[in-house]
């Protein structure tokens, strides 16, 4: 098994606002290994948006409470403000990002040549490292590198099949449709030549015909590559396309973490299998989950699905440990579906 | 070189002598110009200026004046007989200015150039003002004008800034905006003394505040005379401004209708004449600057009578206006003082007249308005305000410049504004005007005021005091009530 | 193409808006009380020489008569008389517009140079301290009456400390006229001293009117800023790890400017009619000190010259900020 | 009810409502706070333009009367000229931009080119060729102001109403059968409730500042009434010796037109909800 | 089905004009291009399609929010297309559409009970008190604690908002009721519950529901007949099973591979569908799917092809029944 990629262990934030502090993300755990792509699933406000921008360092500062846990990228600290600098070195070159909305996250004002020109300028894999101290806006663009990036950027385009790449970089965001755009996106993380590839919920804005050339495209590319991706998707339809490995979220909370076959079948978080059921094709397609995810101004202590949970005792009111419930198959349960088993000690660190 | 640098508070927006006759522009009139006579010094004399002498013939109606021959206009060009009468005509034509003052005595075409140096005038009757108005006669260098005119327009495109005189000065530059700029003429009929100004520049500078913070620190050498007296005060204590102090013609009074109701009635006026708070006037607000003036006429001007003049007080108010409502009964509508905008004399003098008239239960309303819309208001009766508060300057220097178009039926509405109407007064201001014995004159005027005065016919206040506000280096300012001291010709800089 | 087809259908809008910017204009200032011919006739005239003259004026017509001659007169660029000083009033305006545009067009300077960065940073910092401060300032900016101000500028700067001039364009004459702005003819003339006074001359009013100008644009580059540091494009920006001086001010700021570049075309209107009163204390002859003179002398026809050549920059310049949009936001190329 | 804790939350805001809150007492109170009443009307020639004293606040101005107790009356002539002008404006925009905005067409059409119109011209330039017209008064100041304002109004509500009749909410409303009047009445207005209540408040204090502009220009209240602007250009002639005569009313309008400022400003920050987003 | 139709649809089409400075038309959005159907009393109609397809429109058509440019519309035997709005007024009642954004349909200054009152007041005379008592009742009946009528549309959650958005619709007894994405955004738990409110609230108020979706499996679940939508041209309809399990027309056949299905085969590594639905404002001559079509001839770039029908099934398609989709890859799936 490779080594981990990425770790999120333990993170606990959330923001502080009118309200009082809501509780976003409450001992969120995550492993990504190299070369695989993860699914990070759950309902709409659950927290996936939240752990993949803390991730990339993108959440609202002034607002944001962090109250523990460790976000580790290849050994870099991603979420301390010391190691800033390391932080910018690795955002964009090491660790990409494909928004969820191609619509409105491409700047309406630059050609879409500009903009490719622009990132290629700070985050072409051929730039030297150490980057020069003249002030950002000052920085010039080496000619020859300019050269190999536009070759590079060319063949990226071709590559996630856009029709007449050299006029498409002469267009503005909104002279293009929506699945080009979000082809551009995708080739536009692919170019730093990332490790890892945050996509959140990257075909929610497209329709299914469309959605299937995407998921397809991002699948292959990142096999192809190797590179790492993290999709959070509320579609399970989806992540069952093209992960590898998929990890539930429930309000905040990670409650299970499985091979994507071993997810659909064996879901052994009580949650997890309520989801599952809740599918049109599943057998509660009209029965749901009753009940209504708990605040995040004032979550219960423990795990926090123990409002709806019929199992739920006593015992949920601490939130119970990553149990094993199969070959890299962990549950967050105290009264898990099938029989789970204490971690061995590797598994811990992993 | 000598330079003179006049801060002026409005604007030369046009340079044609023809078409403007006011104190504001008096500058460019008698700087680039010359009249037939020109006025001088204090009290104002005529000294002969383009004109040698001249004699009236019998009837009193033709004017002959015999010109000098030395003249040049500022091209070269000599002047004659030729080019007074084209100026003459011209004023007449345009109907403008000075030019609408004469056409009431002389009809077009009746100016000949008896020879290449004499010109006479022929009145439709004989005039006892004409010689005052005289040096009005601004010469313009007919073949100039004659070359530049458009459309029949005699000129005026032309003239409103170009410049074709004979005057001192030569125009050198003029922007409507700013104002102009004078150079000598060294070849002026007249000739110049030792010392002169080599140039002069009147600027307009719209500010008060302004012009007297220029000239405190040396941007300017003079200012437009009237200030107020808080601001002469301040000049005085700065060592760089002298301040000449003249006595001046500028009678302040309130003009009031006296053809409505309740004005319309002596015992009203009375109570007008009585609550206006002279002293607190003239000792506070103009500081003393002024000094009282019981009517119309100038106290400094033959034809002034010896009057006490009428005096603050409000019982004698009361007195008046019981015997007023004892006849009209008690309701006193509301009465409105215009004043004018911008002039703050006016609108102080309007609320502290509304001040006493409210003591003696009477309300008063101040409209205030720019004086082109005042103006045209009161010389209609029927929009003429109850009373508004003005000066009357000197034009020409005559007692009818005064009473005479004050109060005389011949100039209502346009200046006699009050809709004042006594045959006595006219008979006596008609004989007056006709007759050229100064004596018989003097008599028959003192006699018209007093009847305006015992009339009690406006509410008359002060007569200003000139305060010339100059650089201490100027030296041999000439003032002149008519040209407000800004011929320039005779001054100098003294370091 | 889509930008000329834009322009022109703005343009075909000047028209209308201008006439029925004549008619109000035209309308209003016919309800006057003055008899605009017993002013020209001047005080002497008697009554049936102002009764001739009305005729000769056209006065005497009925409104709308006299309303066609003067749009007729005006498509000829002909604005009529002064009442006041007979000169016409066209060549009067066109002649103070060169300085009423180089004040304007400094305190634009001033404003923009103060207005956007500030803007941007109080957005960039929001909620700090220099943000409420200058938050507090840009709203104070906005209070305070300009006339006052200008006032109070003068005495403090010009009378008690004499640092800068007290009024007007220039001390003695200015450069030679080419192109009526002091500034540009100095260059043009190689007259640098002109150039420095005439910049000294300017400072005050320039400053004066151009400080409610720089807090408007403070307070829209600001919400503008704001707004668009908030959209996902920032973000997306942001998570690949841009440098944020980029993003920031390149970016961020391009897309902010497209609402301050309207605001700018707006607010050159507010600063040409601020002019008015700026000038009037500072005595700049320009348009403004022409407008307070007009104002004064009641000069009806001017005022009517003025608020339509004021009308006319104004739209103009709103044109200009209109096709100046089609370049800087390519979506209305859509 | 929360939108008012809302705005006691926010300083600036609270700030600006005390000022205004003050003006109004001020207006209200004035014969009973100015320490000399009757200085509104009467002079003391004797006491001319003397400095700030422990008698006069703000020392006397040319007629020796007190100028404080002048600026606290100036405070009635201020809010009335802003309320009635603002008032009328609101009066004859509001309706002509929700019809406009919510018929379109061409009436909707003409409608707004006319206030294009209006606006073509900077506010002030057209009010001092109104004000100027008529002569100079409070009356025609208001008027001036009025006919000037409108289009403000007329535009935001139109623009308002446009987008609004947009929305799903007002289609559905239609849908459900419900009349023209009522979904403008009941259901558009509401909505933009809070941006007129925004624009009023700012537009208050800009209509303060052109008021007291043409007071200063002598378009406005004839002397001797204390309105602010025409102090200021009253003190003019007596600058720089007496400062204090133009800085009371100076301070005045900055401080009045400040209050109405900042509190649009919390208004609009507590009634937008699309700024309440983005903050 | 042999009963007359409640709603019969035929030809009906709107366009969209699209101008340019000086209103200049620069071209139009063919939003309904000759749509037809009938719908039965208590039958669900599911209609999908893409996004911009035309779905919203023909159910605002039907509404009457939208203009038809032509074709007809027959609700019970009636005309109701081209109306004057007091007639449309009285047929509204009975033919009511539930908003995509439920949200978006109610007034956000108004408080839930004022929007559920709405109705009554415009179209009954019923007492105030009279008026609360159906409020609440409907409250009640979609599900609702009645204390939600003290709150705004903002203070309750999306799936509330929806129940909402039907309440007030249910104020008026309606008999068709048009239900546009109803299910767009909801979480899966969610949508089932609210799927399930659909089911009972059909039978309580015996309603016949148009149901717009561009969730296949959810049509499946819920509907009798389905139409499928392409750039505003129903290319298929039949009963929901069979049109599922054998697609006749192209479009269908991608659209079905194109929607991954837990433990079914993994369709997007060989979907075989490319490029984007053609501009709307610009569709070419002959058949709207010719530029995806993996099986178009040159008779697809001339003509537009009629609706065919296929046993139960109308079809667009020239060679419908005749195309199949393309093999699914052999490359099984990793199953466990
Ligand atoms: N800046 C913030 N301040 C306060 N609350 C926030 C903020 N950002 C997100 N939240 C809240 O955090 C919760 C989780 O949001 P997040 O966007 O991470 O969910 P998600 O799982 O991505 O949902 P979706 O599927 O709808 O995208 C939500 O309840 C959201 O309202
Ligand atoms: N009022 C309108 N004016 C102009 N074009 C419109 C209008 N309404 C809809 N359209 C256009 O008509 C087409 C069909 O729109 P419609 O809303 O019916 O699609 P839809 O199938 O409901 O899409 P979605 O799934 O996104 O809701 C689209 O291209 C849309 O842009
Ligand atoms: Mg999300
Ligand atoms: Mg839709």
């Amino acid at each position: 098994m490779a080594d981990a990629l990425l770790t999120v262990e333990g993170l606990s934030l959330g923001f502080r606002g009118d309200g009082g502090f809501a509780h976003i993300l409450d001992g969120a755990n995550m492993t990504v290994r190299g070369g695989e792509i993860m699914g990070l699933v759950g309902e709409s406000g659950c927290g996936k948006t939240t752990l993949a921008r803390a991730i990339l360092g993108v959440l609202p500062r002034h607002s944001l409470e962090i109250r523990g846990g460790r976000i580790d990228f290849g050994g870099v600290d991603m979420l301390s403000p010391d190691s800033a600098e390391a932080q910018e070195s690795v955002r964009g070159r090491r660790v990409t990002f494909i928004p969820q909305d191609p619509f409105t996250s491409l700047n309406p004002v630059f050609t879409i040549g500009q903009q490719i020109d622009e990132l290629m300028k700070w985050k072409s894999p051929r730039r030297a490292a150490g980057s020069s101290r003249a002030p950002a806006l000052l920085t010039p663009y080496p000619r020859a590198r300019r050269r190999i990036d536009r070759e590079k950027v060319m063949e990226m385009l071709n590559l996630v099949q856009l029709p007449r790449p050299d006029q498409l970089l002469r267009k503005y965001p909104h002279e293009v449709s929506g699945g080009q755009r979000q082809r551009l996106m995708i080739a536009m993380a692919l170019l730093p030549e990332p490790d890892l590839i945050i996509a959140d919920e990257p075909t929610t804005a497209l329709d299914v015909t469309i959605q299937a050339q995407i998921l397809g495209l991002l699948r292959k590319l990142a096999s192809d590559r190797d590179v790492a991706v993290i999709l959070t998707t509320h579609d399970l339809g989806s992540a069952y396309e093209i992960c590898d490995r998929i990890t539930v979220m429930y309000a905040g909370q990670d409650v299970e973490a499985a091979p994507v076959a071993e997810f659909f079948n064996r879901p052994t978080h009580p949650y997890t299998a309520k989801l599952l059921a809740s599918l049109p094709e599943g057998g509660g397609g009209m029965t749901g989950i009753p009940g209504e995810l708990p605040s995040f101004y004032a979550p219960p202590p423990g795990c926090r699905f123990q409002t709806r949970c019929e199992r739920a005792t006593e015992g949920c009111r601490t939130r119970p440990p990553a149990n094993v419930a199969g070959p890299g198959h962990v549950v967050r349960c105290v009264h898990p579906l099938f029989e789970t088993a204490a971690p061995v000690q590797k598994e811990a660190q992993g | 070189k000598d330079r003179y640098v006049h801060a002026n508070n409005s604007a030369y927006d046009t340079l044609d002598p023809h078409t403007v006759r006011d104190v504001a522009r008096v500058a460019s009139r008698l700087n680039f110009y010359d009249g037939l006579y020109r006025w001088v010094d204090n009290p104002p004399q005529l000294i002969p200026w383009l004109a040698k002498d001249h004699t009236v013939s019998e009837d009193g109606k033709t004017w002959t004046f015999n010109l000098r021959d030395d003249v040049t206009f500022h091209d070269g060009t000599k002047m004659t007989a030729k080019d007074v009468v084209y100026s003459f005509e011209r004023m007449l034509g345009l109907k403008k200015g000075a030019g609408s003052l004469f056409l009431p005595m002389i009809d077009p075409g009746n100016t000949v150039a008896v020879d290449d140096y004499t010109v006479a005038f022929t009145l439709k009757e004989p005039s006892a003002i004409f010689a005052a108005l005289v040096p009005d006669i601004l010469v313009v260098n007919s073949a100039l004008v004659a070359a530049n005119t458009k459309d029949d327009d005699m000129g005026q495109g032309y003239l409103i800034d170009h410049v074709a005189g004979s005057g001192s000065y030569m125009l050198q530059r003029y922007d409507p905006a700013r104002g102009f700029i004078g150079e000598r003429f060294a070849e002026h009929f007249a000739g110049w003394g030792e010392k002169y100004l080599d140039e002069i520049e009147f600027r307009t500078v719209l500010e008060t505040n302004t012009r007297i913070q220029g000239l405190m620190r040396g941007d300017y050498q003079g200012l437009d005379g009237y200030l107020a007296p808080d601001q002469v005060e301040r000049l005085r204590e700065d060592p760089n401004v002298q301040i000449l102090e003249e006595e001046s013609m500028r009678v302040f009074h309130f003009a009031v209708h006296n053809g409505r109701a309740p004005m319309d009635d002596k015992n009203f006026r009375m109570v007008l004449t009585h609550a206006f708070d002279y002293d607190g006037y003239i000792n506070e607000i103009m500081k003393g600057t002024v000094a009282r003036n019981p009517t119309i006429v100038p106290g400094n001007l033959w034809g002034a009578p010896k009057v006490p003049g009428y005096t603050f007080d409000l019982a004698k108010a009361k007195e008046y206006l019981d015997a007023y409502k004892a006849e009209h009964g008690e309701e006193i509508r509301t009465l409105k003082i215009g004043t004018l905008a911008g002039f703050s004399e006016t609108e102080q003098a309007a609320a502290l007249m509304q001040n006493g008239l409210a003591q003696l239960g009477i309300n008063v309303e101040i409209e205030s308005s720019p004086w082109p819309v005042i103006n045209s208001n009161m010389q209609n009766p029927e929009t003429m305000p109850d009373m508004v508060p003005y000066w009357k300057s000197t034009y020409y220097a005559d007692p009818n410049n005064w009473i005479g178009e004050q109060y005389g039926s011949r100039y209502a509405p346009t200046r006699n504004v009050s809709d004042y109407h006594n045959a006595e007064v006219d008979a006596m201001l008609e004989k007056a005007l006709i007759i050229t014995d100064q004596a018989e004159r003097a008599k028959l005027y003192e006699e018209a005021t007093t009847q305006v005065y015992n009339d009690a016919a406006g509410v008359w206040i002060y007569n200003t005091k000139w305060y010339g506000p100059y650089a201490s280096k100027l030296k041999n300012v000439r003032f002149c009530p008519v040209g407000n001291g800004q011929d320039m010709r005779w001054a100098y800089i003294e370091d | 193409m889509r930008r000329l087809e834009i322009i022109l259908s703005r343009l075909v809008w000047f028209i209308p808006t201008l006439f029925g910017l004549v008619f109000v204009v035209f309308f209003i200032s016919n309800v006057i009380p003055t008899d605009p011919a017993r002013i020209i006739a001047g005080e002497n005239a008697t009554e049936s020489q102002v009764v001739a003259l009305r005729a000769e004026m056209g006065l005497d017509q009925p409104l709308h008569i006299q309303f066609g001659r003067y749009v007729a007169d005006l498509a000829t660029g002909d604005l009529g008389k002064s009442l006041y000083t007979q000169r016409a009033i066209s060549d009067d305006l066109l002649h103070r517009l060169p300085a009423t545009l180089e004040l304007t067009i400094a305190a634009m300077i001033i404003a923009i140079g103060l207005g956007v960065p500030l803007g941007v940073i109080s957005a960039v910092k929001r909620n700090s301290l220099i943000d409420q401060v200058l938050r507090l300032l840009s709203v104070s900016g906005l209070a305070v009456a300009s006339f006052w101000l200008a006032m109070e500028l003068q005495m403090y700067f010009s009378t008690r400390l004499g640092w800068t001039p007290l009024n007007g364009r220039i001390a003695g004459w200015g450069p030679e006229d080419i192109t009526g702005f002091y500034v540009l003819d100095s260059v043009l003339t190689g007259d640098w001293a002109s150039l420095w006074d005439a910049m000294h001359h300017m400072l005050l009013p320039a400053i004066t009117l151009a400080l409610p100008a720089a807090a408007t644009l403070v307070r829209f580059t600001r919400a503008g800023v704001l707004e668009v540091i908030n959209s996902n494009f920032v973000l997306y920006e942001r998570a690949m790890g841009m440098p944020s001086a980029v993003i920031i001010w390149k970016y961020v700021l391009r897309n902010a400017l497209i609402s301050t570049v309207t605001q700018i075309g707006l607010i050159f209107g507010t600063l040409f009619a601020g002019a008015v009163v700026v000038e009037a204390v500072f005595d700049w002859p320009g348009l403004g000190t022409y407008a307070v003179q007009s104002i004064l002398q009641s000069d009806t026809r001017a005022i009517l010259g003025f608020s339509i050549i004021v009308g006319v920059v104004f739209i103009g310049v709103n044109l200009l900020v209109d096709i100046l949009h089609t370049f800087i936001d390519p979506r209305t190329l859509k | 009810m929360t939108a008012l804790k809302r705005l006691l939350a926010d300083r600036a805001a609270t700030l600006g409502a005390a000022i205004i809150l003050g003006l109004i007492l001020v207006a209200i109170l004035a014969p009973w706070l100015a320490p000399y009443p009757e200085d509104v009307n009467s002079f003391h020639l004797t006491n001319r333009l003397q400095p700030p004293s422990a008698e006069h606040l703000f020392g006397t101005d040319r007629m020796g009367s007190d100028v404080f107790s002048r600026i606290l009356f100036g405070a009635r002539i201020t809010i009335s000229i802003a309320v009635i002008a603002v008032g009328v404006s609101v009066a004859i925009g509001v309706p002509i931009g929700l019809l406009a905005g919510y018929y379109g067409g061409f009436p909707g059409g003409f409608l707004m080119r006319t206030s294009d119109v209006f606006l073509a011209v900077p506010q002030i330039v057209l009010a001092i060729a109104i004000a100027q017209t008529l002569g100079p008064s409070v009356e025609n100041v208001i008027l001036a102001l009025s006919l000037t304002y409108w289009p403000f109004w007329a535009r935001l509500v139109y623009a308002e109403t446009k987008s609004l009749k947009a929305q799903t909410f007002v289609e559905a409303a239609q849908a459900l059968g419900a009349s023209d009047f009522r979904v403008m009445v009941l259901h558009i207005l509401p909505n933009t409730a809070s941006a007129i209540i925004v624009r009023t408040s700012i537009g208050m204090g800009a209509t303060i500042l052109t008021a007291a502009a043409l007071g200063f220009l002598g378009l406005g209240a004839p002397p001797p009434t204390p309105e602010w602007g025409r102090t200021i250009s009253e003190a003019r002639e007596f600058l720089p010796e007496a400062w204090w005569y133009a800085a009371a009313p100076g301070l005045a309008i900055f401080l009045v037109v400040m209050g109405f400022n900042l509190l649009g400003d919390g208004l609009r920050d507590i009634l937008d909800p699309k700024l309440r987003k983005g903050n | 089905m042999t009963e007359t139709p409640i709603l019969s649809v035929s030809d009906l089409t709107v366009r969209f004009p699209i101008r340019g400075p000086f209103a200049r038309k620069l071209g139009e959005i063919r939003a309904l291009d000759g749509v037809s159907f009938d719908l039965a009393q208590g039958e669900i109609l599911g209609l999908v399609g893409e996004s911009g397809c035309g779905k919203s429109t023909l159910g605002k058509t039907l509404m009457g929010i939208q203009a038809p440019n032509s074709g007809s519309i027959l609700f019970e035997g009636t005309e109701i297309a081209g109306r004057t709005p007091r007639e449309a007024r009285a047929l509204r009642r009975r033919l009511q559409y539930a908003y995509q954004d439920p949200g978006a349909s109610l007034d956000p200054r108004w408080k839930i009970g004022k929007s559920l009152e709405e109705p009554l007041i415009i179209h009954t005379d019923l007492p105030r008190r009279e008026r609360l008592e159906k409020v609440r009742e409907i409250l009640s009946a979609v599900g609702l604690p009645a204390g939600h009528a003290d709150l705004f549309p903002h203070e309750i959650s999306g799936g509330q908002q929806r129940r909402v958005g039907l309440a007030r619709i249910l104020m008026l007894n309606p008999e068709v009721v048009i239900l546009d994405e109803p299910t767009a955004g909801l979480d899966v738990s969610v949508q089932a519950t609210v799927l399930r409110l659909f089911r009972e609230l059909r039978d309580t108020f015996d309603l016949t529901y148009i149901f717009i979706s561009h969730d296949l499996s959810v049509v499946r679940l819920m509907c009798h007949r389905v139409a499928v939508m392409y750039l505003g041209r129903i290319v298929e309809m039949g009963p929901v099973e069979e049109l599922m399990e054998h697609p006749k027309h192209p479009y269908t056949q991608s659209l079905l591979a194109a929607i991954p299905r837990v433990n079914g085969p993994r369709v997007t590594e060989n979907f075989w569908l490319e490029g984007e639905p053609a501009d709307a404002a610009k569709l070419p001559p002959g058949c709207r799917f010719q530029g995806r079509c993996p099986h178009v001839q040159p008779i697809c770039r001339q003509e537009d092809p009629p609706d065919r029908m296929v046993g139960a099934r109308s079809v667009a398609c020239h060679f419908a029944g005749d195309v199949f989709p393309p093999k699914p890859s052999t490359k099984e799936v990793q199953n466990a």
